[in-house]
């Protein structure tokens, strides 16, 4: 049975939400990670922190709540819950660095058995620059990556990174439409296999080794 | 008291080869006026420190495609089509900066700092050039402060003593910018009459030395 | 949300020899219930990092006269006539720290950074024990971050989120230190229903884990 | 002619008022400083900055104007004038540090030739603590030591400072009741003589060596 993108995204998305817990301070690059918002537990409230300086980050604008001076780090207008407030670029990457972010979720283009993340740079092709994504990595008390577990096939989880790095042995969890992984200090472990995939399938499309321990 | 100009006479402050700031973060909090004004001189060759280059047509994003921009020192690019462009035909130098660092550096530069030790970039590319300083075991990488010859910032709001406000997030570098610059012009969308409260100002007048009327209360 | 507790609930935050960081400068914007609750207490051995150590028996001067402080790390002492006492019979350990330099430090552990370089200090005996650094040919101290077990603010303004806010010359520490700190305490001069607007927040809720109500609004 | 202590005071205060231009931003020491706001020139303006965070600090409260959260460094109820703000001090600090103060007058224990000032610790004697003095001293664009000129009788104004320094090399004029001093690269300069004293009172009560080059 194949997942459409939209299926697919949906699936790492809901898996993500279930890592929250109640009052966690929360950063989620944008595009899938930001969808784990859609698919919180009851009774799991948590405060989204944008790196352009929101705390408390809520839906998106309507005409209703319309405000061309908030928004998210991707520019894209957003409102702010009850109890939230704006802060300076400064604050806001010292709310990362200074560990008072508990968990992050960020997509990769590549991600490693020892925790490397690459998610910035594809050099002669692709360099839109790190933004805020190395400062939020090297703080967050808890790194997600949330990401299709392969890119047109080919293997995203490596051995080794190749592509320049975001943070070196930063990443805690990977969770892709196939598995979730947990990265120790021996190294990746299988967690848990996905009911649309299988260990035949993960084993094939996984570059990096790893340990089978499912919960 | 600081002075309140027009974007015109705000011109006159900028020349050839300047490190120029300019706050905002994307299209949010962005000085407007004085770059319109400034793509109509010859004036070229500036280094740009900003949080990213904008959009290629909108505000910040038009001093990239008109060419005046010799280097920029920001922490990201992907949002201008001509940066990328430019920088792939190696017609404009990029010098890419974790967003945290860079905020952490322009205002060392203000606080009369050094400069700091951040954790962050360590084991990645960013590490290359930099100081490698080891503190209670664990190393950091010494970011020096960044400084300019003008910063131009937006407020929502500015007195006539220059003290500025800001409404949701607009804040992001426009805060720090007016610490680090020698002359420092602010975009206030309200110009105020009456002086902000003691309480509620974010960046003090003494930062500040020109102000534009946004004309968001209908003044100009 | 935060918790809101009375200072008899917050003392059982507190250990013998813990770090503890007390906002307040002087007599202004200084906590003050929950020190009355803890020198009740047989509690002692704590290390103080605060701005001064303020009168002899007022507010967190009395922690002083009460012997429940080993080791002060602060700016001033020459106000409390009892920290003087006991520092010159060596009862007291004092490690006296520029202001800005104190100020930085604590700032330096909430923001994740491996510490600051100052040129406050060069040339006296604050250099000592403290690693030197050339950056473009200029001297600096060193200065590395501080943190702390708890610590107790002061704010004019709390929400039910934690959000603080100040009025007038109360801001001093009581802005740095929640960051920096495994147990945030703070006193409310006014608790209020309401959230606070998101433009007028000094310090984000996310920093603060408990409230205690300062009692300005006769709510206890 | 002898003057009182009070006269001493006012004598040096207003000398020091004739320093400042309009628009300066000032850190004035508690005690003698803090009164050259009281002798200031028509038509010169000056923001005051209080290290505790005030900026604008305008006169001393009264029945109308008091408010026990807003004070100077020294504790004492102060109003800010239209246009000054607070700030934490963290802020104050930086805008020390970072050269945003035009003018800092401090009191001294002792100064000398070389710039060097001594004014936060008597050893086995006296120590207040230097509060934020150091910073003050390091960032300021204009440093002026005003003070007597002697203490019981002994100079202040040294070859070399023997207490432990507030900073080194930074003192740029020495206001007394006797004379203006500048300390220039070449060593102290004597630009004035106070109607109150004469050039051998001056080279009796100061011990550093100086060049008289009046003004």
């Amino acid at each position: 049975m194949e997942l459409t993108k939209e299926q697919t995204h949906e699936l790492i998305a809901r898996r993500v939400a279930q890592e929250f817990c109640d009052g966690d301070v929360v950063t989620l690059g944008i595009g899938l990670p930001t969808k784990a918002v859609s698919y919180l537990p009851e009774n799991i409230n948590i405060i989204v922190q944008s790196e352009n300086g929101v705390l408390g980050v809520g839906t998106y604008q309507d005409e209703t709540t319309s405000d061309v001076h908030i928004t998210n780090a991707g520019g894209v207008g957003v409102t702010i819950n009850p109890g939230g407030c704006c802060v300076d670029s400064l604050m806001s990457f010292a709310m990362m660095r200074g560990g008072h972010i508990d968990v992050t979720v960020l997509g990769a283009l590549q991600v490693d058995a020892e925790g490397n993340l690459a998610n910035w740079c594809i050099p002669g092709k692709f360099t839109p620059g790190m933004g805020g994504a190395m400062d939020l990595v090297v703080g967050t008390k808890r790194l997600i990556v949330a990401m299709e577990h392969t890119a047109k096939g080919a293997p995203k989880i490596l051995k080794k990174c190749t592509l320049p790095l975001t943070a070196a042995h930063k990443v805690n969890m990977i969770i892709t439409e196939k598995a979730v992984f947990e990265i120790l200090p021996r190294g990746l472990v299988l967690r848990e296999i996905s009911p649309y995939s299988s260990l035949e399938d993960i084993r094939l499309t996984t570059d990096a080794d790893f340990e089978v321990e499912l919960r | 008291m600081v002075k309140i100009i027009t974007p015109h006479e705000a011109v006159q402050f900028f020349s050839n080869n300047q490190t120029i700031m300019i706050g905002g973060f994307l299209n949010c909090g962005v000085p407007e006026l004085v770059i319109d004004e400034l793509i109509k001189t010859s004036l070229s060759g500036f280094t740009l420190i900003s949080n990213d280059t904008g959009e290629a047509y909108k505000n910040r994003g038009k001093l990239i495609c008109t060419g005046k921009i010799k280097k920029a020192i920001v922490s990201h690019i992907g949002t201008n089509s001509e940066t990328v462009r430019l920088y792939n035909e190696g017609k404009i130098e990029v010098d890419l900066q974790p967003q945290g660092s860079l905020a952490e550096r322009i205002r060392a530069d203000g606080a009369g700092l050094g400069g700091i030790l951040t954790p962050v970039g360590i084991g990645t590319e960013i590490e290359k050039g930099k100081q490698k300083i080891m503190v209670n075991n664990k190393q950091y990488l010494l970011e020096t402060p960044l400084h300019a010859d003008i910063a131009l910032v937006y407020a929502t709001y500015a007195d006539k003593f220059g003290n500025l406000a800001f409404h949701g997030s607009t804040r992001n570098f426009n805060v720090l910018m007016p610490m680090a610059a020698d002359v420092v012009i602010v975009e206030a969308e309200h110009l105020i009459d009456e002086p902000l409260s003691p309480d509620e100002v974010v960046v003090p007048g003494i930062f500040v030395d020109y102000l534009i009327d946004g004309g968001a209360n209908g003044a100009d």
